[in-house]
């Protein structure tokens, strides 16, 4: 199975085969055998040539976090045959900022209808008792308003539709 | 002077870590602890800690952790003796210490005018002023209207920093750089001021730049006798809140640590200190010391004080409160080794620290010599999003700063945390970092560490594998493409033998 | 003498708490470590933990971690400079160290000769006689045929040890009451002393009754400084095998310390010992002590010697081991406060600590101030029936006794293992209990324990209502009769939003 | 619902009752209101008049084993109603000699045939390097020997029968 695969600024062409109870994982040019074990839910122990990697995974919308030793890896994984993100794929169409964390909306610093530059802070939320700024990314008009001062939102929920 | 009195029952007013760490020091003292919690607390550890637990409102902290009359009517009706008020909410809030005395129950921390008169950085400063500690310029009260600060504000001149009265923990804290930014700096520290402590008045003063950040511990029992333990360096901070400390400071000679102890035991016997307290000071590129405020109260990062002196802090309060003298003078106090404190918070460091609640999906903490663990979650905890992003404290304790260093690097990489985004990350790549291991940094040291490029060597190519084989056996599992609505809470690429050691 | 040359990659011949321990020393010192598994070890944390692994062979230890020709082939390929053999398995074998020589490896503990020396229990006897140092009256050679042990016996008189000679870790121990029982103990003890080190020799000697086991650490460098770290109680056994240890011991006065440490370094000395090594003495209740035999390794129980030294005693293997000179002297070790030790062991307490091993359901380790664990397990481990039950050593310290008693309580509190028995329960009740907390105890202790009643205020109450409700919600999932024969490992009677925080 | 519930040498009825999401619980004359919190697979935390217990739970085969504090309870539960054993029920008929745990078989000290009294050891059993003799609780005779020296078995495998 072929994916294409992004993390840490690097980007690579995955080629993953099974065999006999081992991995073959081929990135670029290289290729590593994987003796792989799984423990419990989250932790796989790999061995590639005698060499021992202890690595914790946790699943995300672009593919994978992994663990290893002190350091964390947001691995973002494409199909490289169907070309389909495996995570969610970037919405098309008006920008839908939404919340990066839950919080309550501390206030709304646009009114809808209005054009914003790109970078122009549009919300004030708070999580954890600290004050965030939330920015546009994109200039525009303000086309929707989805919530109010006060309110307590998800994390993902839909706060502003800019178009 | 009444004789020494035993607390059985204490009332810890406070949740997370410090309601724990409380909690064990009163069960080593065979004394029992009453918990209080708010809705989103009923599963908090420090509930599941406690000898008794006891609900005491909605899950803002306005509505619960902060609302005196309810604690109070806990504290009565659990028949308890004392309150410790762990740091932040209630710990620095004279009406309450007032109150708790009103209703014969005893404070856990300073009298209430030591709180009055230091813990309001202003007067604070102003009493400093008075004892002829040095202190950085600036307002010497607390500035109401808007107008008032703009004009002081063109009298010091600028950079400057904007600080919330009533405030501590960096919160209402902001750094203005040049005059057309004030305005909205003022109104987002008062609002954060406002809503973190009820009072949005200000102060401003003077902006040192390539500061340190140095406090000194002092101990004050009822019977006149104070002693400092030494200072803490916690320069390392992110938005104005520290994240990572040590001691002893890298940075401080003997001459300064005799000199800045010397100070704080001074100004802790002006206002007739009692307990616990903490001196911050600034210290500029030329070891100057200036007082910044004093923290009536236990710190965050008592630890890597009490790992140093071998002296366990959160006990000696309550021994002190008991009416106890210290057992010690300051000549029988002496710093072993090295300590350095790590908070592991849930926030993004990829993300400028963004606060990251949610559910803890495995948690594997580390372990073996010199390591220490102050946590306040488990593995299955929600984080609630209305409190304070800390979830633990990892602190490390060895022969020499550089072995304490290679320790903390050992321990972080074995500590692992899924489901949410943590500090972790950030610590193995800061202490790596050549400025932070010459001891040569400051308190912009994370916004350069941020700037620069990461130039550890990575285990990427092995991360990149392993993502593969997992998104491989998911599709084997569930043809057609992953979906990213799974709950990550079931993590169905792995499924089969759940829980078991399973060879693939 | 060769002048200090560093490690870079060092093999580990060991398995379980103390590979990771030692691990972990080299991982903090920067050198790369190597871990050899056997069959039931692939998923064994020191494998997990390891910078490099390599398969040795089948479960049984003769198979894989006793194969020293298997394991010096892999320190070969793997490039491995030196050799931890950790305790146990090949740590006290004169050939093996010899032949790591022979192969350019350094062994990481004292020379072949010194093991050979003072390794035999009879031949360390017979150098502690000539170096004036006092032994337990006994036969001073391994007997190998039966009649020469039955003369022995009858010449020394009962009640008398049979002990293996190759042996430790009181394998091939038994203590013989009268001549009836003497066959058949002698036929088990060569049996057990045949499997465990390959060799069946035994040897004899005058039991004493109502003995404390206290042991000296010492530290050897190559250029013939030798200190000693004080000493370790270790008197509280069962099946004579340490459970818990302390340091200092309770029962040694200044006078005896000094004495008992002067003796260790004299036949340290004497010997021509290097590394780190411990000297195990019986003190009888005059205070009498009795040299009983030298282990020539790293100890189980090292940690309270380091927590209450300071000094981290792995590192300072590895440091002589390099070449270098130990960087203190006899007058600048001091004993700061006071270590705990307890063994969790996978053993049922209730039924004379026979071994349990079995899959750790789930694991919650304790935290907070002056709490360390030593662990070789994590949560899903299959612990193997193969090797020693020791899955953790809980370790505390503090300012006082007093208080590392009530610390070690606390942490004990806080250590959650289900899925196998382990020894924890038994030190709830040996910590409370008042010949403990007196000192007033024997190697008898844990035996005097068992057959009195319990008399512990203990939560029968609520463990009952929770039972039954646990009980109430498996009846109402599935109607019928519980069944036993469900796996454990689905906890079925808690089914239902798994993993996450519930009201029920 | 009703149940009989030993532990820790004592015994008692024990009834259980569901109610607005607390369970009342009562034992002999005394009744206890538990606020109980699931967390995990094997935690619970439950407040009882605000006093706060912190429980870890295991399945057994004759209940449940429950930890408290440094405590550990085998509570074994019997249906007060159909008096059924929850758990494995006492084996009826000639004793049956099963291992106490996987281990290996060093030794058999008896023969078929031969005649034991109680407290005879039988069987000696290697497990985590330690020999341990296996005696039988009941005088008799051995009628089968269904291990052989050298074997390997696992937990609760049948090694003698003595009828």
């Amino acid at each position: 199975m072929l994916f294409d695969a992004a993390t840490a600024g690097q980007t690579a062409r995955v080629e993953v085969r099974e065999s006999r109870g081992l991995y073959r994982v081929t990135i670029g040019e290289k290729m590593l055998e994987l003796d792989l074990v799984k423990i419990g839910e989250h932790d796989v122990s790999v061995l590639v040539d005698g060499v021992s990697h202890d690595l914790t995974l946790e699943k995300t919308p672009e593919g994978f976090a992994v663990l290893v030793g002190g350091d964390r890896f947001d691995v973002g994984l494409k199909d490289a045959v169907k070309g389909a993100a495996l995570g969610r794929a970037a919405p098309p169409g008006p920008l839908k900022l939404t919340a990066p964390m839950p919080g309550k909306i501390v206030k709304v610093l646009v009114s809808a209808g209005e054009g914003v530059e790109a970078g122009r802070g549009v919300l004030v939320m708070e999580a954890m008792k600290m004050e965030n700024e939330l920015k546009t990314t994109r200039a525009g008009t303000v086309q929707q308003i989805r919530v109010m001062e006060g309110q307590v939102v998800d994390m993902g929920a839909l706060l502003l539709v800019i178009g | 002077m009444s004789s020494p009195r035993k607390f059985s029952k204490v009332l810890i007013a406070n949740r997370g870590e410090i309601a724990v760490r409380v909690m064990r020091a009163c069960r080593e003292l065979g004394i029992r602890t009453v918990a209080v919690y708010s809705e989103a607390d009923r599963a908090a550890l420090h509930v599941r800690y406690a000898d008794e637990a006891y609900f005491i409102g909605p899950s803002p902290s306005r509505e619960s952790y902060l609302k005196m009359d309810t604690i109070l009517d806990v504290a009565r009706r659990s028949g308890s003796e004392a309150i410790h008020p762990g740091y932040g909410f209630l710990s620095e809030n004279a009406a309450f210490a007032k109150a708790c005395g009103d209703e014969g129950l005893v404070f856990i921390g300073p009298p209430a005018e030591a709180i009055a008169a230091m813990g309001e950085k202003t007067s604070a400063r102003r009493v400093a002023v008075e004892a002829g500690v040095p202190v950085v310029p600036g307002t010497l009260h607390p500035l109401v209207d808007n107008q008032a600060i703009l004009a002081e504000a063109k009298r010091i001149g600028y950079p400057l920093m904007l600080k919330a009265a009533a405030g501590g923990g960096g919160k209402g804290l902001r750094l203005v750089q040049k005059a057309d930014e004030l305005e909205m700096s003022v109104d987002r520290a008062r609002s954060e001021a406002k809503s973190a402590f009820g009072d949005d008045s200000l102060y401003i003063e003077k902006a040192i730049l390539k500061p340190r950040h140095i406090e000194i511990q002092v101990l004050a029992d009822k019977h006149g006798n104070v002693v400092h333990l030494f200072e803490r360096e916690c320069s390392i901070q992110r938005r104005h809140q520290k994240i990572i400390e040590e001691s002893p400071s890298p940075f401080v000679t003997a001459e300064l640590r005799q000199r800045m102890g010397s100070l704080a035991v001074a100004l802790t016997k002006k206002v007739g200190y009692v307990n616990a307290g903490t001196l911050e000071f600034l210290v500029d590129e030329n070891r100057e010391p200036y007082f910044l405020e004093m923290n009536t109260r236990i710190q965050v990062e008592h630890p890597v004080t009490e790992m140093v002196t071998g002296i366990d802090l959160v006990k000696m309060q309550i021994r002190i409160a008991e009416g106890e003298a210290l057992p010690f003078t300051q000549n029988d106090l002496t710093q072993r080794g090295h300590a350095i404190e790590c908070r592991v918070c849930a926030e993004d460091p990829e993300a400028n620290f963004i606060p990251n609640p949610g559910r803890i999906e495995s948690l594997r903490v580390p372990g073996g010599p010199g390591v220490r663990d102050d946590s306040g979650v488990y593995e299955g905890l929600e984080v609630p999003m209305f409190y304070d992003p800390l979830i633990s404290k990892l602190v490390v304790h060895a022969e020499t700063r550089e072995a304490a260093i290679a320790r903390m690097l050992r321990a972080v990489s074995e500590y692992k945390i899924t489901g949410i985004k943590t500090t972790l990350p950030f610590f193995d790549r800061a202490l790596r970092h050549p400025k932070f291991i010459e001891g040569d940094f400051d308190t912009g040291f994370v916004a350069r560490l941020q700037a620069e490029k990461d130039d550890r060597v990575r285990a990427t190519e092995i991360a990149m594998a392993v993502a593969a084989v997992a998104a491989y056996r998911a599709r084997r599992q569930f043809r057609g493409p992953m979906n990213s609505s799974t709950s990550p809470s079931s993590p169905w690429w792995l499924l089969g033998n759940r829980d078991s050691v399973t060879r693939l």
